[in-house]
């Protein structure tokens, strides 16, 4: 009897423990279902979920670097000038539609970048979740090297912060090349309200 | 036919505070949807009109109305009712608490 | 030259901000004074005392906690272990068990729609209106001592911090710094006390957007919707564990619900 | 927003194609039928209104959700007998018209619907004279879903 109780008791404590990492990723693997457009396997981690759940965003470093870099090599650049059209970028900056278990598939997605940043003066309703990007291509100018980081940093922010809060847009399909480039010209293109 | 209505009558300084909600869609047609509104509300002070509002589409759904009454006292009998454009309508009474 | 425009053009910016919280505030305070949240707790109490189902009984021998009927403060110390069913339940999958056990539902019938619409709002969202209404201004005193309340706190703070789904966010993505906004969204931090007092203090709430009293199973599922996640199940144990977390979080804090919201 | 703003221009249509017959005989279809700021006070016979500081107008400057605008309308000018809610920018302009007979104090909140940004103004009655006052309520995106 009393190795049962010993059990017990060393079993208490691991019950009342913090749950491990991976019994927390197989509660939601169980609790979550597909959906609409949404597949029950988005639920689980990837490599680089994992280790920014369980280092709360702030891996070490080196660790950081190596992840980082792992995530650049996800980003297809495509050819010749990154700068779509400005107008369609704004629509897209706007949009917040897409990818959720209601949306239909098939329909262009938005970039729901006003959700998180403050972007062309005149909108007064935008989030502070990322940083300001007022004026960013008067800031910044608009040359090749500029085009590529926005570019790369839409197509996949965690290539350049590992556990960035920002969605990677392209590297989860919900936004397509060429909207990438109008979202690059409404953030560099002088002539865009951005840069007014 | 609809939903219920609700209504807090209570003495303020010098006036009677009337609070009423009412259920009703106050639909503006949409596609599927016919125009269904309340165009007219209607408030009684111990049996007596003393306000007769016309209300559109433009009041939103589940209307909130705040009026108020003058003097008043404890036990006032205080009706409100309401008539859309089908013809149909609701109301409630409450005595001032 | 161009710096200095980017800060003329900031300054009055930063005022007006603050300007739009204070207004935004403004409404949210005038939309409070009177809300159709009331007209769902009329209904909900009606529904709370109607015999249904093959047992023909009503909700009012339901043990939310406090003894069998007993309503008013209920919800303020929601979710909590019951040990009937030994499993530590919310409000909604508590009125599931009632429904099953006193009035002789299926499991399956009790939870058909308890999502509803402004047309036709759903048996829950009635009930759980007249049921959070009753404990207004009762002070937050959610247990988190019995070792499976414990455990569902620990692993409530675990799902609120879990990164995944199409998006990569977690919980605290967007609740988990003071001060930010989604658009002109204030984002109360729920994983730390004031935040979490402010904000699960004020839900359920009637939703001005959608013309419904939306419930606190309804929020949470809404939010993975949002956060690009597929859809949880309904009560289940991530759901309730995630609650439990927020709601001891809230401890200390006057209940206000039902609130009014955007 | 928008497909708020849609919904009440399609009323809009709706409503010119609905048998007039049908609609509460009281109801001062003319003016709630106005599709402009002009036809809707011309209606209410509200076209030269004085403006007036003692008619006061208690919102907040930005709504959250054009589906339901707390509005608040108290007149302080002596012998108001009625206080009208125009909508400068909705697809109909008049949302409400309250007569305030012997007993009743010139006051009213209520909740209403508004398309998009625009001047909400109240026109009060008092001693055959109209007066008016307004303020601007901007209506934003909210939520995160967009």
């Amino acid at each position: 009897m009393r190795v049962l109780t010993f059990a017990l008791a060393l079993a208490a404590p691991l019950v009342l423990a913090e749950p491990s990492a991976r019994h927390v990723e197989e509660i939601h693997v169980r609790d979550f279902h597909t959906k609409g457009i949404v597949k029950r396997e988005a639920v689980a981690q990837d490599g680089i979920l994992r280790i920014c759940t369980i280092t709360n965003d702030r891996p070490p470093a080196a660790l950081a670097q190596v992840l980082e870099a792992d995530q650049l090599k996800t980003i297809p650049f495509p050819a010749g000038s990154l700068m779509g059209d400005w107008k369609r970028g704004e629509n897209i900056a706007q949009s917040g539609r897409g990818m959720t278990w209601t949306d239909p598939a098939g329909t262009p997605n938005g970039g729901s970048c006003y959700n998180c940043h403050q972007l062309a003066a005149k909108e007064i309703s935008f989030g502070t979740l990322g940083p300001t990007l007022l004026a960013f291509g008067k800031k910044r100018g608009s040359g090749a090297d500029v085009q590529k980081y926005v570019y790369g940093k839409i197509y996949n922010a965690k290539a350049y912060n590992a556990c960035s809060q920002m969605p990677r847009l392209g590297w989860s399909g919900t936004l397509t090349e060429q909207q990438i480039r109008d979202l690059v010209a409404y953030l560099l293109d002088p002539a865009s309200p951005v840069n007014q | 036919m609809s939903g219920p209505m609700k209504m807090r009558a209570t003495l303020a300084a010098g006036y009677t505070d009337v609070r009423v909600l009412m259920t009703h869609p106050m639909t503006t047609a949409q596609s599927n949807q016919p125009l269904h509104f309340i165009q007219s509300v209607t408030v009684k002070q111990n049996g007596r009109t003393v306000v007769e509002a016309q209300i559109s589409q433009a009041v939103s759904r589940n209307p909130v109305f705040t009026f108020r009454l003058k003097g008043g006292a404890k036990g006032d009998k205080i009706e409100v009712s309401w008539l859309d454009n089908k013809g149909e309508s609701n109301k409630i009474e409450a005595s001032v608490a | 030259m161009r710096l200095l425009v980017s800060l003329v053009c900031a300054l009055p910016l930063a005022a007006f901000a603050q300007d739009a919280k204070k207004e935004i505030e403004k409404y949210q305070q005038m939309l409070g004074e009177g809300s159709p949240a009331e007209l769902w707790e009329v209904q909900g109490e009606e529904l709370w005392k109607k015999p249904q189902g093959p047992k023909k009984a009503s909700l009012e021998r339901c043990d939310l906690g406090l003894g069998p009927g007993k309503v008013a403060g209920a919800y303020a110390r929601l979710p909590r272990y019951f040990k009937d069913t030994d499993k530590v339940q919310d409000l909604e999958s508590r009125l599931v068990t009632c429904m099953t056990e006193l009035q002789g539902r299926s499991p399956k019938e009790a939870t058909q729609r308890v999502f509803g619409n402004a047309d036709r709002p759903a048996e829950m969202e009635y009930l759980v209106a007249y049921i959070v209404g009753q404990s207004r201004g009762h002070k937050m005193a959610v247990p988190n001592s019995h070792p499976k309340e414990r455990a569902a706190y620990e692993l409530g703070k675990k799902v609120f911090f879990y990164r995944a789904g199409t998006w990569d966010f977690s919980c605290a993505s967007c609740h988990g710094e003071t001060d930010k906004r989604i658009r002109m969204q204030d984002l109360p931090v729920l994983s730390e006390r004031e935040g979490a007092q402010k904000a699960y203090t004020t839900w359920p709430a009637y939703r001005v957007s959608n013309s419904q009293l939306k419930t606190m199973q309804w929020r949470i599922n809404d939010c993975y919707r949002q956060m690009r996640y597929p859809e949880p199940e309904f009560a289940s144990e991530a759901t309730i564990a995630l609650t439990h977390f927020m709601a001891v979080t809230a401890n200390g804090a006057p209940y206000r619900g039902p609130g009014t919201k955007r | 927003m928008n497909t708020l703003r849609r919904t009440l221009i399609g009323a809009a249509a709706v409503l010119l194609l609905r048998p007039f017959a049908a609609l509460a005989a009281a109801w001062n279809k003319d003016a709630f039928g106005a599709k402009t700021l002009a036809d809707a006070l011309k209606g209410i016979g509200a076209t030269d209104a004085a403006a007036s500081k003692d008619l006061l107008i208690e919102a907040p400057q930005i709504a959250e959700n054009g589906a339901v605008v707390p509005v608040e309308i108290s007149s302080n000018i002596p012998g108001t007998t009625s206080i009208a809610v125009v909508i400068e920018k909705n697809p109909f302009p008049l949302a409400a018209q309250f007569d305030f007979l012997d007993g009743a104090l010139p006051y009213v909140k209520v909740n209403i619907k508004m398309g998009e940004t625009s001047d909400v103004r109240a026109v009060a009655t008092a001693g055959g004279r109209r007066y008016a006052a307004a303020k601007e309520i901007k209506v934003t995106i909210g939520g995160c879903g967009g």
